[in-house]
């Protein structure tokens, strides 16, 4: 689950990081309570699930109250990259010195999680990763330790060589460290963590992603959620069993297991046709579910034709076959249905849709469900 | 022979009293899996389709000798279910438990490693023997014996591959799938060096999806190993947008890492075949061994 | 450090332990008043540093206000081997069926903690592990681990086979482990740990034992002290760089080395005399340091003569010299002084002493020392 | 000869600029011992004595290849230095700090035992292989090179008998202090063991005291190891009263263990010649070597 700047800097601020006097709003007349709270000049930033707001003016700098409600005014209900601002970060302006990069991230290839440390703050780190990686320096955590004193100080050293600075900097890591073990995180990362010109060291900007299998253990931090609309949709599918997510094609697919709903993209496009998107119903046998599947692809209204592929495996083919045939009743569909199951008590479920006087198009293997899928899906509007 | 699980494997269910536990534990034993404990705490003594049902896995271990523990526990006390098998010295634990979060698999993974424990998964349909043993969910009827290793990221998609193979009158050595979680206990690297050591197995199909660098590892060491087996591969994923997770936890193309392209490349580079869509393999394979 | 119960109740019950409802008091009013807030009947037990309270009757159940008020009169100011009860817990009275014991323990042997159970609590552990240890179940915590969940489980399977009761027992297991690790203790343990009649489970007696070396993390833990008399003048030893320990005898050493101070004491018993103390003025060379042993030497009215026994490292027998020629003219000690310096500045330090006109025993070896101050020491009063 | 460190050791002084640390590592060089490096934080590349100074360990493990470390790093930062030293995989770490947190101790040697290091101490005085290689602050004089392993619990306890053993006249192949605390490094059976297998040493010296049970765990290991060596043995402690610390916290009578009686006897019963007094040590050792 990806967390706003602000929400991931409470998290920091409750192991100690130290962060900016700051405040959120959601009106330009909030942000100047706010700004007015923490003293001109004020930076203003927009909170949303992506990066690169900077560059589209989502961060602005306020010296007066007439610039602080301007800037409000601007950023709040800003487009950014298909999201609209609603909530706007109002935070103490720091005179920077120098700009570090520190972060935290669960390594697959290690299976553990690893520190990274740079000089090179407040730019993309994936850039500086790519172009000049000796800039990036990298310590894998033993997580049976923990990230020990002298390990943060030696990451430390790789940034300043001023004792004082380094005691500070290894400090703040160790506590990095601990927000992104008690947040159960699999990304926590301090983007700039600015040297301030009198001295002091703050976090300017905060990313914390959170382990959604281990979103359990954090009730509270259910309230963090903030999904754009499409992710609304995901979520409200998530919730149902399903996992969904909408493109830009007009074959919809209903598929089981997400590997194999991948590939049913893959084999569409590979054929010429464009999915409508990927929805993988998991595991289960529940009727149910089919009927759900079916109703979220209806959101999109670019779909043209509804390509079931399903392999039984735990996956029963006649509850997928009772489920697709009651929905398709009770939801009143009229597009064609191209059908593939397989597997599982295939035979029982080819003969439920044979009985049930469906115009269904019934197919043996992928390439042939693609094919019929675009076809079927050609011509019409 | 194939590889980690044959019919000298002692089994262990946990969570065997569960409903998918017990499910699945019957269509083991149908299979002829050889199922000789199973661990629900509270229910030791009795007795679950003829196996025995152990409070704790250290008893279930002393009692039975079992070397093998699949782990079907909901995902809240499954990380403590897998600190236990590898604690109690299990050799080789099976988790297909899905939703267990990522921290606890880095601990049990560092544990593992202490107490040399081998874990497949989590999230991941199992392994199977063909007509020896069957340990997971993973559809029997699909599979045969043969000299094909079977080694996949996903479950339904390595059916669909699988029957492929059988299709084309391949039959399988062992096939498994290692999960679609981020931390995993066993990565196609593993698998590649234990089919090679397999005496049975004279072929290996890899079935790879976005996200992660496991393919790329696998390309590397494909090559510097030189890798003495016929790879093939699939991978699953070519038109997944970015940043979108596709299903599960592991499949996720984050930044310029993990994409299907970048899989897809390192493994033609070296000389791996990569099927456009599933049925490709099939042929891959009769050109494979019909030229031998 | 040792704390009273209801200090160790207090750590416990921070990580989640439960307790009986109670509170303390140091006056039969203050009692009354506690127990009618928990309600009656209730336990009124003496908090003092010594064990076996309940066999003197430190512990009495009272059943009405007149008997809280009676028993808590008797109990305060009254004498356990020799130290005078000042505080007493009035607790909850708990309807017990069962009693276990939970400890934790810093295993020298494997230099790991060690979790120990058993099914006899309530009475003294040392001795069910002796007459029957077949009784107590052992395991050692793999400390880059802690004790894990399994593991409490299995141990909590030896203590009970309802599946109900060793899930709280575990889970308590888990929470006294976490207890004796935030707590830097040496010792952790709830004896006995009782399962009422109405199925909970209680800590009703708890003892800690906090490591002095760690004392310096936890400034809170400072205000828990409460030392005999005795315990005072060994923490005043302390606070100046000496051990001190008051003995029976009327030989007082001042040695450098915790080794050696016994030895010291040994050597004088082997020889027919009777040291009156135990005192390491430690490694550093601090003249002043000598006049302090002094000082605490002289308390003990009872010492005969004085034996200075330094064995010169880091210590240099200058300095020692130094320091007890300025002590002993500016406290006026006229008891006979035997003096054995040897090592670092030996020369130098003895000139000192030839040089200070006072009337010392210089001796050469060990045995010569204690045979010289066992002789000085005899016919004085 | 002897054991631990000798002429080749290259030892790091961890806190070189502090006050124990800068006094003890003019003494030692003045000894003759070769010490490589010095480690403090913030004063990397300065000289101190002519030795370089470095931020950390593992920097100056680098850029001189130290293999011994002695820790004169103040209690309160001690345990994450001797931390450092261990994961810079330095094998010998002396560690003469007093006042370590038990707890820090317990970590270090879970730490010490992955890597493979070997922590001697805390709060001990370190050790010295005589003519060689001093490394902590024994005072030199007392000791002459020879073929008596000297072994000890205790600091100033093992100067008083090191001199009777000096003034026998035989000389130390290596002696040392193992600490005084609950937790530590290296106990008597591992020096046993050191002992056994050097050609330098011809007899053990082993002064013990009241706590724990190293020394019943010594009789055992002798007894049961059949020890090629003669050992003889000093217990501090006999007139010490139950349940009060002598001076560390180690040397407690807790309970019905760890009194110097139980040790004295495990002794005796497997042979070991027990001294009642110090200078008694001198004597034994003229016995055996003049008989033999």
């Amino acid at each position: 689950m990806k967390i706003h700047e602000y929400q991931a800097k409470k998290i920091f601020e409750k192991v100690g990081i130290s962060i900016p006097k700051e405040g959120v709003a959601t009106s330009p007349e909030q942000a100047m309570g706010v700004a007015r709270d923490i003293g001109l000049p004020v930076v203003i930033k927009a909170q949303v699930h992506v990066g690169g707001r900077g560059k589209v003016g989502g961060v602005k700098l306020a010296r007066t109250e007439e610039e602080v409600k301007e800037f409000a005014s601007m950023i709040l209900g800003m487009d950014i990259k298909g999201l609209t601002v609603r909530i706007i970060l109002i935070g103490q302006a720091i005179d920077i010195e120098r700009e570090l990069y520190l972060g935290v991230i669960t390594d697959r290839g290690s299976n553990r999680p690893v520190i990274m440390v740079s000089t090179e703050g407040g730019v993309d780190i994936e850039g500086v990763a790519k172009k000049t990686p000796e800039k990036i320096h990298r310590f894998t955590v033993d997580p049976a330790y923990g990230l020990l004193p002298h390990q943060a100080m030696n990451l430390a050293f790789s940034l300043s060589s001023e004792v004082k600075e380094t005691r500070k900097i290894a400090t703040t890591l160790q506590k990095l460290y601990q927000a992104y073990i008690v947040a159960d995180a699999s990304l926590a990362e301090i983007n700039p963590f600015v040297l301030s010109r009198d001295g002091n060291f703050y976090a300017i900007d905060a990313k914390v992603v959170l382990d959604d299998n281990a979103l359990f253990r954090h009730p509270d931090y259910e309230k963090m959620r903030d999904f754009t609309h499409t992710e609304k949709i995901e979520q409200e599918a998530k919730e149902r069993g399903l996992s969904y997510i909408s493109m830009d094609g007009n074959i919809g697919c209903v598929v089981n297991g997400a590997g194999l709903a991948m590939t049913t993209m893959d084999v569409i496009k590979h054929f010429g046709g464009e999915p409508a998107n990927f929805l993988d119903v998991g595991g289960s046998s529940d009727p149910q579910k089919v009927r759900h599947a079916l109703q979220f692809l209806l959101i999109d209204e670019g779909v043209k034709s509804i390509w079931f592929n399903i392999f039984g495996g735990i996956t029963r083919c006649d509850d997928i076959a009772l489920g697709l045939v009651s929905a398709v009743d009770e939801l009143g569909i009229d597009l064609p249905l191209v059908v593939r199951l397989i597997g599982t008590n295939e035979k029982k479920g080819k003969k439920i849709l044979a009985e049930s006087g469906l115009d269904i198009h019934t197919v043996e293997t992928m390439e042939e469900g693609a094919k019929t899928a675009i076809r079927l899906s050609e011509g019409r509007k | 022979m194939g590889v980690l699980v044959s019919k000298d494997s002692r089994v262990l269910v946990q969570g065997i009293t569960g409903r998918d536990g017990s499910f699945h534990t019957k269509l083991m034993k149908e299979y002829g899996t050889n199922i000789v404990a199973g661990v629900t705490p509270g229910k030791g003594g009795e007795m679950f389709e003829g196996i025995p049902v152990f409070n704790t896995v250290v008893e279930a271990v002393d009692e039975t000798g079992a070397d093998v523990s699949v782990i079907f526990v909901p995902a809240r006390f499954a990380s403590s279910a897998i600190f236990e098998a590898v604690d109690a010295r299990i050799k080789l634990i099976v988790a297909i438990t899905e939703g267990i979060p990522v921290k606890d698999m880095v601990s049990i993974m560092r544990f593992a490693e202490d107490k040399g424990s081998r874990v497949i998964g989590p999230n991941c349909p199992g392994i199977i023997t063909p007509g020896e043993c069957k340990v997971g969910i993973l559809p029997a009827s699909i599979f045969k014996k043969g000299r094909v290793g079977v080694v996949s990221r996903s479950g339904t998609l390595t059916y669909e591959i699988v029957s492929h193979i059988t299709a084309a009158g391949f039959g399988q050595s062992t096939a498994l799938g290692i999960g679609g979680d981020p931390v995993i206990g066993t990565r196609f690297v593993d698998l590649l060096e234990l089919f090679r050591d397999d005496q049975q197995t004279e072929a290996v199909v890899l079935i790879g999806e976005i996200g992660g660098s496991d393919e790329e590892d696998a390309a590397r060491y494909i090559k510097e190993t030189n890798y003495p087996l016929p790879v093939f591969s699939f991978i699953a994923g070519r038109t997944a947008p970015k940043g979108k997770r596709m299903g599960h936890a592991g499949a996720i193309i984050s930044g310029s890492s993990g994409t299907a392209q970048s899989k897809i490349e390192s493994l033609k580079e070296i000389g791996v075949k990569v099927a456009k869509i599933p049925s490709e393999i099939g042929r891959f394979l009769k050109e494979e061994f019909d030229a031998g």
